[in-house]
């Protein structure tokens, strides 16, 4: 007997068809596969959902699904003071939480038009390079790991340790270092601190050299990256990427030389471009943004004033007039930026963060399809984010 | 009195079974604990060449019991089976992955005269067909899993075992066509002027690649990446069945290297001037060697991508090996 | 390019400026939704603007005032950065969507809609970007309570003194 | 496990199957957001919990023993933490790492955010902390494997739910002394 798959009814008299169910199609047509990666997959480092069409190993189209992490910082930062939150801003990226807090207070600062002491800015100049170091660290070890490499991460954290234990001495912190105030520091460095910091750039510089040899110089590192996830300059601008990602695709945007803010105008310093905006480009601006980060803090060795870190007592309340600000500042991630809006009361009314990591990977639906799947580990790993910063 | 039990020890370990028994415990044995070497030696290698200590808690001494330790709780580990996965299958893939992995040690010579379970005239065929048996173990896993990942991890491990299985081959037919027996304690014992490693020396590589490619090790560890797939075809695997994984896992290495260097490192034989130490523990150290290389490799290199892999294995291992064969059949023709 | 002569540019080019302001050196304009996607053409295509890279786009809840929509975007070749802002109604706010003259505005738009409620015409696929499907309520706008908040009111806003006094 | 969960075990046996778990804790990490940095932190060179026989390597629930929720655990990752905890194969243990995973943290009053993971799986560990340092974490380990040292798998799966450990909670120091 024969059954007519296609009207999906078994011959019969009326009444009595039997349904048959239809899965699959007649030819072996080859079909679009989705694939769900993540939330919580060893490679997203964090909880990033991607959402692949594949035709073959080729990749059609991919959404990034975010939002596993979305903590509603702005609506936090409402009924926060401004005390609160430094605290707060911390921890939205928190490879770079002395960046983050320095954004903020410059946005309060400039919108009180407090005058901060030179001693202050330089400080804040030496922590923020680094925090870049210790965040870039980070991403130099874990695209090693992402693409099988064990030991760079190792390594790496053993650098970080390093770092994080010569800012622990002057901020107490590990992780959220909450050593800004609104118009200065918390308080000033401890003794012996310069001298420490000084033998630990020599220290790091040294230690760059096995990374170099371990992934920059290695044949099968260049092989799985270079050529991978070309990203042109104008996509990067168009979808807001910014800091390694969109230097690498050779724009030389960087807001500490072109907009310099706090005493960046005074230290000497080049923005690392790559050629062809591929992994590897991406991986080696990281990589010589490292070494310019230990350049700048040299310079700060020299040239550190003495005085005071703070421009007298400040209330406890702090209530910035009535305005808008935006303030931007180069993370290590790209363009941080604050956009404030005060009603003269002691918490914003509106605070924006305009967070790198958002909008690099909202260009990721641009640069995924037409790569093969083995390549998007080595695409999402060059991309550098933080989850908290896509989804704050 | 001595006699009588001399007489009785002559009059049974004569009888075959007894003899059989014998060595399939040696040889089990073996297969349990020379894994479990390799293991604690590469969590020590590994965590000294990243600057940390690696385990020193479990056993008191430098953590040695730390992989005992692993045995005893994977036996209390729940054995859960996927919903959605063939039961059979998944119960005996990693018996299929297992049983080739032991049968390999029966054919390794530790030693000369006698110093091995098993003396076949095609020991190298057999060692070589048997070690690739366990491919279908491992696709039996992948697919009876239910999952993506394993699926993925099992088709890659199958192809990338067919591209290197040739190479493997080929290089070992070149020692072959050299000494010119396929009987593993014969090429150990062909090689007691000069070792095949000299004359052979792009086999050796090609010999040692392509075994790193077969045991899915580092550059070459695409089947089990972590970063892309989980854990390949071990996926969904818990408790002893996962156990049972890993253990071939490193049996792999141990009796590839073995092999490795009966072909070309002169099995038993002793370098010039250090010959009073005995063979089986030339042969122990060889292994150790060649072991230590495999685990130095996972702490130095990324993994390559599949088709790069599948691309350096037709495009440039299996011509080399082929020219060495010719190289060699010109060399015997000749000399 | 320096604020007062962009604005000047930007009122005699487009013809859609309403208003303009300039605070710690930083220019605002404000348009109309009826000229919004002409006047971010012409900020992004203009040699003299040349807005190339887009930085941010949000609103401000501003009760009675109504929603005001922010845009903020920045010239890397000229160096010059721009607020062009709008005020939506707040019953049923709806702007034309920018995400086909700048690509990157498409997540930013459906951030804005699912925080505070405004519609963005013609936008290709406006669906919740952070919360789940269930989740209801425009957590941004400023009559949308935390509820942990209502339920226990937060110590630390004290002064440690006052709290202990 | 068949035999074990239903059998009072004499006590040479159960030493050594106690042993072995206590040694060898393969952990799956959960690594949500800050705390994860310094779980990371915890299993690298300086801290390094690989001594203590936590193994790192289980990238799936299905070989872990351990689950560290490091991080501000969201509403909408919730369900995936559920799934990953039933994935896991008893016995099992759970360490909540840090206050957002204990009590939701600076996020307290967050409209997206869990206030703590023990809503949704059964915790044996909190590490409070914000984020905890790597040695809260290795001390929270060493007292983990002191209750696993003692316990008895018949009691572990009669009843679940034994009193937590808090690192440096009120109970004062816990003798360390007969691990």
């Amino acid at each position: 007997m024969a059954v007519d798959v296609k009207s999906g009814i078994l011959p019969g008299g009326p009444g009595e068809g039997v349904e048959v169910l239809v899965s699959g199609s007649a030819d072996l047509a080859t079909e679009e596969m989705l694939l769900n990666i993540g939330p919580q997959h060893p490679s997203t480092h964090g909880v990033l959902r991607l959402v692949i069409a594949l035709d073959g190993e080729m990749i059609h189209s991919a959404e990034p699904v975010v939002g596993y992490m979305h903590r509603g910082f702005e609506k936090m930062a409402e009924v926060r003071d401004y005390r609160q939150i430094i605290a707060l801003v911390n921890r939205h990226d928190w490879l770079s939480a002395f960046c983050n807090e320095l954004g903020v207070v410059l946005a309060v600062e400039k919108l009180m038009g407090l005058d901060v002491p030179l001693r202050a800015q330089w400080i804040r100049v030496m922590m923020a390079e680094w925090n870049r170091i210790l965040n870039h660290l980070m991403f130099l070890g874990s695209f090693g790991l992402e693409l099988g490499a064990m030991t760079p991460m190792f390594y790496a954290f053993r650098e970080r340790e390093d770092i994080q234990e010569l800012m622990e001495a002057a901020t107490g912190a590990r992780l959220h270092f909450t050593y800004n105030r609104i118009g200065g520091l918390k308080e000033d460095l401890p003794r012996g601190f310069m001298q420490h910091s000084a033998a630990l750039v020599k220290k790091i510089r040294h230690r760059m050299d096995d990374y170099a040899g371990l992934l920059l110089g290695n044949e099968i590192f260049k092989q799985r990256t270079v050529g991978i996830g070309k990203l042109p300059g104008s996509v990067a601008k168009e979808f807001g990427c910014s800091g390694p990602i969109l230097q690498a695709s050779g724009i030389a945007e960087d807001s500490r030389k072109t907009e310099p803010y706090l005493t960046y105008d005074q230290c000497e310093f080049e923005v690392p471009i790559g050629v062809q905006g591929d992994s590897f480009d991406r991986f080696n601006v990281l990589f010589q943004r490292v070494h310019q980060s230990l350049s700048i803090i040299e310079q700060v060795h020299d040239k550190m004033p003495a005085g005071p870190i703070m421009p007298g007592k400040m209330p406890k309340n702090i209530k910035p007039p009535e305005g808008w600000i935006y303030a931007r500042t180069e993370n290590p991630l790209g363009e941080c930026g604050y956009y404030l809006v005060s009603k003269g009361g002691k918490e914003p009314w509106r605070l924006k963060m305009r967070t790198p990591s958002f909008s690099n990977v909202s260009m990721l639906p641009a640069l995924l399809p037409g790569n093969l799947l083995p390549d998007l580990i080595a695409i999402l790993g060059s991309v550098f984010f933080v989850v908290g910063d896509v989804d704050r | 009195m001595i006699a009588v039990s001399q007489q009785i020890f002559e009059q049974y370990i004569n009888n075959v079974w007894i003899i059989f028994g014998l060595k399939i415990v040696a040889v089990v044995g073996l297969f349990l604990t020379a894994p479990m070497v390799v293991g604690y030696v590469e969590h020590k290698t590994l965590a000294h060449m990243q600057a940390r200590l690696g385990p020193m808690e479990a056993g008191k001494f430098h953590g040695w019991a730390q992989l005992i330790a692993d045995g005893v709780k994977f036996i209390q580990k729940e054995d859960i089976t996927p919903t959605a996965a063939d039961k059979f299958v998944f119960t005996i893939a990693p018996g299929i992955v297992m049983v080739p992995a032991i049968l390999v040690f029966f054919v390794v010579p530790f030693g000369p005269n006698g110093w091995w379970a098993e003396n076949l005239d095609v020991g190298v065929f057999f060692a070589l067909a048997i070690s690739s048996i366990s491919v279908i173990g491992m696709l039996a896993a992948g697919w009876s899993s239910a999952n993506k990942f394993s699926l993925i991890g099992a088709v890659r491990g199958a192809a990338q075992l067919i591209a290197y299985e040739l190479p493997l081959l080929l290089a070992t037919a070149a020692v072959v066509m050299q000494a010119g027996t396929l009987s593993l304690p014969g090429i150990a014992a062909a090689q007691s002027h000069y070792w095949y490693v000299l004359p052979q020396f792009a086999g050796f590589m090609l010999f040692i690649i392509a075994s790193l490619a077969e045991l899915s090790r580092p550059p070459f560890d695409m089947p089990i990446a972590d970063s892309e797939i989980i854990f390949g075809h071990m996926t969904e695997y818990t408790g002893v069945k996962f156990a049972f994984f890993l253990l071939t896992e490193y049996a792999g290495i141990v009796s590839l290297s073995a092999i490795a260097s009966v072909l070309f490192l002169g099995g038993w034989q002793p370098l010039p001037l250090i010959k009073f130490v005995p063979g089986p523990l030339w042969i122990l150290g060889k292994t150790g060697i060649l072991s230590f290389i495999v685990i130095w490799l996972r702490a130095t290199y990324p993994r390559l991508r599949e088709d790069q892999l599948q691309k350096m294995a037709w495009k440039y291992m299996i011509p080399i090996a082929l020219l060495d064969i010719l190289l060699t059949g010109i060399f015997k023709v000749v000399f | 390019m320096k604020a007062a002569e962009l604005s000047q540019h930007l009122k005699e080019a487009t013809g859609a400026i309403e208003r303009d302001e300039v605070l710690n050196e930083q220019l605002s304009v404000w348009t109309t939704s009826e000229k919004w996607v002409e006047v971010a053409t012409h900020l992004r295509d203009c040699g003299k603007c040349m807005f190339d890279y887009f930085t941010f786009l949000s609103a401000v809840d501003f009760e009675d005032e109504g929603f005001e929509i922010v845009l903020h975007v920045y010239s890397i070749r000229r160096q010059h950065h721009i607020n062009v802002k709008l005020t939506a109604p707040r019953e049923n706010p709806s702007v034309p969507t920018l995400s086909g003259v700048w690509r990157g505005a498409n997540w930013h738009e459906r951030e804005t809609w699912e925080m505070f409620g405004i519609n963005f015409e013609g936008h290709p696929h406006l669906v919740k970007l952070y919360l789940t499907e269930a989740f209801e309520g425009n957590p941004l706008r400023k009559d949308f309570l935390l509820m942990t908040r209502e339920a226990k009111e937060w110590p630390g806003e004290q002064e440690p003194k006052e709290h202990a006094g | 496990m068949g035999v074990v969960d239903k059998v009072d075990l004499p006590q040479p046996v159960k030493f050594i199957l106690n042993w072995g778990r206590r040694y060898s804790l393969w952990v799956m990490n959960f690594g949500l957001a800050c705390c994860a940095i310094e779980l990371i932190a915890a299993s690298t060179s300086r801290h390094d919990f690989i001594r203590l026989g936590v193994i790192p390597v289980a990238h799936g629930p299905r070989q872990a023993d351990l689950l560290v929720v490091a991080g501000t655990l969201t509403d909408k990752m919730a369900p995936a933490l559920k799934r990953v905890y039933e994935q896991m194969p008893e016995p099992k243990y759970c360490i909540s790492f840090g206050s957002c995973s204990n009590c939701g943290g600076p996020f307290w009053d967050s409209y997206s955010v869990t206030k703590g993971v023990d809503q949704i799986v059964p915790v044996d560990m909190y590490v409070p902390g914000c984020p905890p340092r790597p040695e809260a974490l290795l001390e929270g380990i060493l007292l983990l494997q002191a209750r696993i040292g003692k316990e008895s798998l018949k009691d572990y799966y009669a009843k679940r739910d034994a009193d937590p450990i808090v690192v440096g909670g009120p109970l004062g120091p816990v003798d360390l002394s007969n691990r």
